[in-house]
């Protein structure tokens, strides 16, 4: 009984109270027809004493590497006070901040939080937070399919730059709801949305345009242009962003004339370990005119009754718990611990401090894409210019160099063939402010090192 | 006082930020930002004491009982939380190949073990990141289960007027019309009602049990069968699993496909409101039909199944595998609980909430379904205290924050008045539950003779009652000053 | 500047609030022949990232290894929560509790402790800890020199079982005092100390007799009779205990007719880990009447001026900031958070979690003894019962086997012939609770191993 | 509520205890327990809620300002903590080969080998585990040098009256006799004084430097001379280091031997009352006495140097090498500030307590050395507020932690009646050194205005102002129901 209270004695007590022989007799509404006597594939339990032995053996087994993998999930430095902090039983064994008056702890971080995120974005609201990127975009799109009161349309224009893995999401999300997805295709050279492609849909109903920036590809896209074409055709712009970019880029909110109207985004950069995917956090910010339409928590300021400054979750009317079929969205539990985490990450590292790291992760970039282009074998897929990802090809296929990468102890990147088919032998690389410039230069010469070895098995087996 | 206020231009954490050679980018202007970004300039020292400090102001199950019906709000153990915190955990990319990843597969690939024996389905799959998603995803198997049987017609879900909001937003959010079935006077699903519910049009029914008033639905077997007779499919929301583990399976009541809530039944830590997890489990009849990723095992190998081995599936629900480290926790804690502790714990929960029951019902509280054994959970109805002292349910919610018990669930289910929904959870002591009650019956006397006592309360937090109203009409969600 | 707030236009107003012009200026009383212009041997610094990745490279010089040595620190299990809570700031970035209406969280914790160690020992008082298990032991003798009003003697018996590191801090600490002492042999066939020998000194003057239970070799003395010796010779009983050994064995206020005067030990067995040596803590118990004699703080329970229980530090007419070169020690910081840990261990292992852990490693070590007898080359020393420690002799040098066995990973135990030199080829063999089966056999498979393979060079090189 | 008031008897925690197969034990009965101690029986949850909570009633750096003089209080980084607890560290045996312990050895030798620089020394030991401990081998070192030298007549050491309280203490425990020294007017030693009470019979003298008094000693070299031409040595108690690292060094004063407190000038944290750790540096006269073990390179290899190899050495002071995981600590802090950042810790310290001691006497308030610099701290006197409105510095010291600062050092030095160190260190913002003057204004008028406020301070604090001298009197230090 690893965390029951209950003595002996307790339970004799407790069952006179209630007035019944033993436990089992509490269950005695289950037919017992239904009822089992014991699980059968659950293995016997262990203390925490032996769960250490066994679960750093779990451990073990994952290998653990020099990261240049990155994809949708960034390795950057976290200072220790974040996670020191978040870690707090306070903050993390609280419950969603329904009792306002015994949260207020909480609830004014995550008006802080709010506040970062609005600014960083560029947009008037923030929500408390989505489960992670593709879903926050996910619901953004269904968002902006609700809210935009001009165009009917359930059309909605899709840059095949964002994420592959987030154009899954939407397609399970928004198919449901019989939203109909175009993609636009994107230059082979510059590796950015092919402007040229949206002028095809010039005479279509659009409600929204949906654009990634930096894109999967690391790529910058010209956002100015995007934005400003759909707004011209009445269709909201839904933004992906990488939010430790944002302290360098351009935010949302300033693109084209108008903006972005709903800006949403994987919050992970922002403190939250790899973590084998998750958890994870996504953001989703909005014009004020939208704010009725948020999915989400959403907390306010207000007064107590004493007219002090206080806390409390706000514009519940949108939230399933109170409209039910009628919710902006089904969200409930939403990822609290990790916005905690951002929004302490935020607060040490500041705005200059994000703004070092991203272009520490940009110069990164560019110091080892100017060594890779050196190498006889590599070359550069695109010229757009780059946040801290970019796209190389190599002489054979990426899995293989990516496999005896491993061997030196480096995770090399991501293969890309197998969601862009166009880009055989690609690999997308990245770069945070972690690796110096001596971890760079030994994945240069580790990667030179695998292909000449490559080559040479390939040779001998050519041979026999 | 606000991060934002204790903020001053040019202050940095220098320990904290890259120290760069020069700050020169190559990208074009273009693309770049002029303003600063509103974060805080603050030293690392404010910022330790600014949220150290806000961190105090929260109620939580490390300094407090929370007796919130329907969230299992129990003891999280620190030593899960420690080892799925080890580095090799931690600094694992999600997308590094499978080779790399054993430790993390071979846990992923246990954990879908054990829930399908709990649940007694087929197969599970882990993905979904909380209840709400849980749910997206088994309607979404349910809805493909009748398209690939070109049963088109199936439009509408049923959902009992007692399931919690997430239920009928998730089946709206899948396409479905809504209907709501009603309860009969024992808190069971009115079964009368259902049948003349059920029709060519139902594509399925979402159930909750013990649902959430806190009583096993006695008929659930004569449900499922009615249901499927008329060609629907039964979805279980496992929120309340905590009550019946090791004891009854879903699977065995007759359902097709359900979610857990990990973050509830597991332990793991609620976050302020998350993270969680709500893994899908289902049958024979829609296990093709479960998102991916799956974990799979081929020889001595874990790898990752996606749509390309499972070609039915209903598709990704996130970039990755959901909220991995939540996982991790919940397969610590089952291994640590094992199959007898599993069991144990919902024992000991029911035992928990039945004397709970009794001993508020002896001392003059009105019980929901007093008749009823309680599962893990019981309502207390204030009607009668909210129509004799005028005082709410919501008076004595707060004022039970005065005397360091959180509030039960309150308003929750809709159709019981005044309502509080207690769940004590196995983790509490006898001591505790009887100061609980101690205290509940503190407050009612308060509400005899001092109602404005509770319905100025709390009057120990670090605010008084806020104003809700005002928050929602003059919006201010944003700091500026 | 890691940790500085000033920006420079505060730095500017400060400067003119105190009317200089820089900051250097308010060095101008320091003699400027003296001053330096910057420090030579110190790098220059590094933030948390690049901190991280160098504290890892050195952490990764110190192999990891399956440890079955104690000689006075002990492997056990420690429950997360111990360091969890223990690192919280509010423990662990506070001052001593000086002002006490500010600290009643580190107080009461202290009162919990003193109450706990109280009861451990079967004695009537505890302080709130010394530095460590040596100098608690010296700060006991001091005490007991000074303490005894019947016998004005300054020599001391003191048994060779006691840990050899800890008899040389008594060696430095006491000899200032002008303190004699006389070692006690012990049996080379018991391994406890020789009772024939105490005779000696029957008609001596002696102040204290000083014995440690489970002793160095982990044998247990034949504390009753020491005990009783002593006091009818008026002679203080000073005691060195392991912390854990007192749920299983009998308290030491129970030792003999009238039980021990004062009882110390280390303090590392609950719930501080093994840590390179430190930070450990000291703690030290004794009877009533000595408690004016007492060295190190004391924290008293009393009421404030509502009556209300509180609780504050006590008799501080006793230390060094009140009574100065007449205090009964010139120890002030003392080992605060490893206390704060210890009374969480406690308070989760409860009394009969305590117990178990004792048993389980008792019974551990009879495991191992017993399959390691069954080796042809081997032999325990000592027939005398032990807790979780004990001597075995091996046909070579201890050093060589040590050194052999860390290369199966284990690190095998204490080498004695260095502290006593008629144990040759003798080793010093731990066991806890950390300790499966399965690690026991691996322990003797690899020694056996060892064995074989070190005759077998030895052989080899002799032909040779 | 204390812990053991919540304990049942048969309660435990099962998920941290061994599952034992038999409670079999071969030990004779004779060396065996009967009683069961009195240890909570509590479950996990009940000791964790217990000690957040009891926790949530201490102040600390990481909650409040410490303008504690002498003490230190600045930011201790969390980074550092966490890189101290790596497990290559936090589980490594201290008796383990030096082959397997290089890791921790080399930081060992580095942190020797800064100390030494900051110092101006020959030589480190990091052995001493605090303070008094430092002063305890410094002392020892003293006496083993006149030993040496056959110079058995050496028998008083000379300590400031405005000393802390360990240096006569430490001196006592080495066997010395002590001799208070006096303070002239303006803070420095009375160096008429001294020379009288030089001679054959000095074995040395204990100085801090900048003096507990927040001044530096001007005519230390004079000092220096006099003392070493006596025959006498010379003792740096380096409480105060914070003051002036990286400016001058207290080798290059003429002192001959020192100790840090790394738990201050190195910001580890002070643990509410330790661990600290209080290395000991010497110059060519005494670097042969330092206490072992140190750390020593041959070729590649650390090595653990013990009494073998420096056999004039004081000899050993702790079971292995002191606090190692504060050692460790303060090395991390040291690479972390580099040189650059040490000397600006000095500088930025020095520049706090400048400002805040012209602040305050611009504000109305008495400072004691008011026409010297101050150090990194300086001495508020309340004396004639005392006199005037019956307050104590007490009372001003507890009515401040009402605002959320925790006193400063109160009655110390005991020269100063009614005296306030303040030490507000380089962590400290200038708004919350401003807050704080503006805190001290205030209580200046509550105390002309409103003694009694001052007087029953503080009001805010878990408890109201304790009884010590019940506490002393009707002693109560271990529980019993
Ligand atoms: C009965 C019930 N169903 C579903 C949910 C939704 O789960 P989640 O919050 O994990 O999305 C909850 C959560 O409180 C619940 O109580
Ligand atoms: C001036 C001075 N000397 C010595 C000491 C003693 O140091 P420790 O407490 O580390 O033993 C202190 C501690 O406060 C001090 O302030």
């Amino acid at each position: 009984m690893p965390f029951i209270p209950h003595t002996d004695e307790d339970v004799k007590q407790m069952l006179v109270a209630i007035g019944v022989a033993e436990i089992d007799d509490l269950f005695d509404e289950v037919p017992a027809n239904l009822t089992i006597d014991s699980l059968k594939n659950v293995p016997t339990g262990i203390n925490e004493m032996q769960a250490s032995v066994l679960f750093k053996e779990f451990g073990s087994l994952n290998q653990q590497v020099s990261c240049f993998l990155g994809a949708g999930a960034y390795e950057h430095h976290i200072p220790a006070a974040v996670w020191d902090l978040t870690s707090r039983g306070e903050f993390m064994t609280a419950y969603t901040p329904y009792q306002a008056e015994a949260s207020q702890g909480g609830l004014q971080l995550i008006y802080e939080f709010q506040t970062m995120m609005a600014s960083l974005t560029g947009m008037d609201i923030s929500n408390a937070s989505m489960y992670e990127g593709a879903t926050a975009l996910s619901e953004a799109v269904l968002m902006a399919i609700r809210s935009n009161r001009r165009n009917k349309a359930r059309k909605v224009l899709l840059a095949t730059t964002v994420n592959s893995n987030y154009r899954q999401v939407l397609d399970l999300i928004a198919a449901k709801q019989n939203i109909q997805f175009i993609e636009l295709a994107y230059c082979q050279k510059q590796g950015t949305t092919l402007l040229s492609d949206l002028e095809k849909y010039q005479d279509e109903d659009i409600a929204a345009v949906v654009v990634q920036q930096p894109n999967f590809f690391g790529c910058l896209e010209d956002v100015d242009h995007i934005t400003d074409w759909a707004h011209q055709k009445q269709a909201l712009v839904v933004a992906s962003v990488n939010p430790t970019s944002l302290a360098l880029l351009k935010a949302p909110g300033k693109w084209g004339e108008q903006g972005a109207d709903i800006v949403t985004g994987e919050g992970q950069p922002l403190g939250v370990p790899l973590a084998s995917g998750g958890p994870y956090f996504g953001f989703m910010c909005c014009k004020q005119a939208l704010v009725r339409q948020m999915p989400g928590r959403i907390v306010g300021r207000t007064v107590d009754s004493d007219g002090k400054q206080g806390f409390t979750l706000t514009l519940q009317a949108r939230e399933q718990h109170i409209r039910r079929a009628k919710a902006t969205s089904n969200i409930c539990t939403n990822q609290g611990l990790l916005v905690t985490a951002a929004t302490i990450y935020m607060s040490i590292i500041g705005p200059q401090g994000l703004k070092k790291v991203a272009i520490q992760s940009h110069q990164n970039l560019e110091y080892l894409k100017q060594k890779l282009a050196a190498l006889d074998d590599i070359e550069l897929v695109f010229n757009a210019s780059n946040f801290h990802e970019a796209v190389i090809r190599l002489p054979i296929a990426a899995e293989k160099v990516v496999e005896k990468m491993l061997q030196h102890g480096i995770l090399a990147g991501l293969p890309l063939h197998q969601d862009y088919s166009e880009l055989k032998n690609s690999l997308l690389v990245c770069v945070t402010e972690t690796k110096t410039q001596q971890d760079m230069d030994n994945y240069v010469a580790c990667l030179q090192l695998s292909l000449n070895q490559i080559k040479k098995t390939s040779k001998k087996a050519a041979k026999v | 006082m606000l991060i934002f206020e204790q903020s001053k231009p040019g202050r940095e954490a220098h320990g904290q930020t890259p120290q760069l050679a020069s700050d020169e980018v190559t990208i074009p202007q273009q693309f770049l930002r002029e303003d600063k970004p509103r974060l805080p300039e603050v030293s690392e020292l404010q910022a330790v004491r600014h949220y150290t400090r806000l961190s105090q102001k929260n109620f939580s199950i490390d300094t407090n009982m929370y007796p919130l019906g329907s969230c299992t709000m129990k003891y999280n153990p620190r030593g899960v939380h420690r080892l799925a915190s080890l580095p090799e955990f931690l600094q694992h990319h999600p997308l590094a190949p499978e080779k790399i990843s054993q430790g993390f597969l071979a846990c992923m690939y246990e954990l879908q073990e054990i829930l399908a024996d709990i649940t007694g389905m087929q197969e599970v799959s882990l993905t979904p990141m909380a209840g709400a998603q849980g749910e997206l995803a088994g309607v979404s198997m349910i809805k493909a289960y009748h398209e690939a049987n070109n049963d088109h017609g199936r439009i509408e879900m049923l959902v009992p007027d007692a399931a919690h909001g997430t239920n009928p937003a998730s089946a709206v959010k899948c396409g479905y019309v809504v209907k709501e079935v009603p309860t009969d006077k024992d808190g069971d699903v009115d079964v009368e009602a259902l049948k003349t519910m059920l029709g060519p049009k139902t594509a399925g029914i979402m159930l909750t049990n013990p649902s959430t008033l806190g009583v096993f639905e006695r008929r659930i077997k004569e449900i499922a069968d009615m249901v499927h007779d008329a060609g629907g499919l039964l979805y279980y929301d496992g929120a309340n699993l905590n009550a019946i583990l090791g004891k009854v399976r879903p699977g065995d009541m007759g359902f097709d496909v359900m979610h857990m809530n990990l973050h509830k039944t597991f332990a793991t830590p609620h976050g302020g409101g998350g993270p969680g997890a709500g893994p899908v489990a289902a049958n024979h009849r829609l296990a093709k039909y479960l998102p991916t990723p799956v974990v799979g095992k081929q020889k001595d190998q874990y790898v990752w199944l996606t749509k390309q081995e499972r070609p039915e599936s209903i598709g990704r629900m996130s970039t990755f595998m959901g909220n991995a480290g939540i996982l991790l926790r919940a397969h610590i804690y089952a291994r640590m609980l094992g199959h007898e502790g599993l069991k144990r714990a919902s024992q000991f929960a029911t035992l928990n909430a039945n004397y709970l029951m009794h001993r508020l019902k002896a001392a003059g509280f009105t019980i929901a379904f007093s008749e009823r054994r309680a599962s893990h959970e019981f309502i207390v109805t204030l009607k009668n205290e909210a129509k004799e002292y005028g005082i709410t349910a919501t008076d004595f919610a707060k004022r039970l924050l005065d005397f360091g018990f959180h509030a039960p669930t309150m308003y929750f289910p809709l159709l019981v008045p005044e309502c509080l929904l207690i769940e004590p959870t196995e983790t509490e002591s006898k001591e505790e539950l009887d100061r609980f009650v101690d205290v509940m019956v503190q407050i009612l006397e308060e509400a005899k003779t001092h109602p404005e006592i509770l319905k100025t309360a709390p009057h120990t937090m670090p605010v008084k009652r806020l104003d809700d109203v005002r928050a929602a009409r003059e919006l201010d969600v944003v700091f500026s000053e």
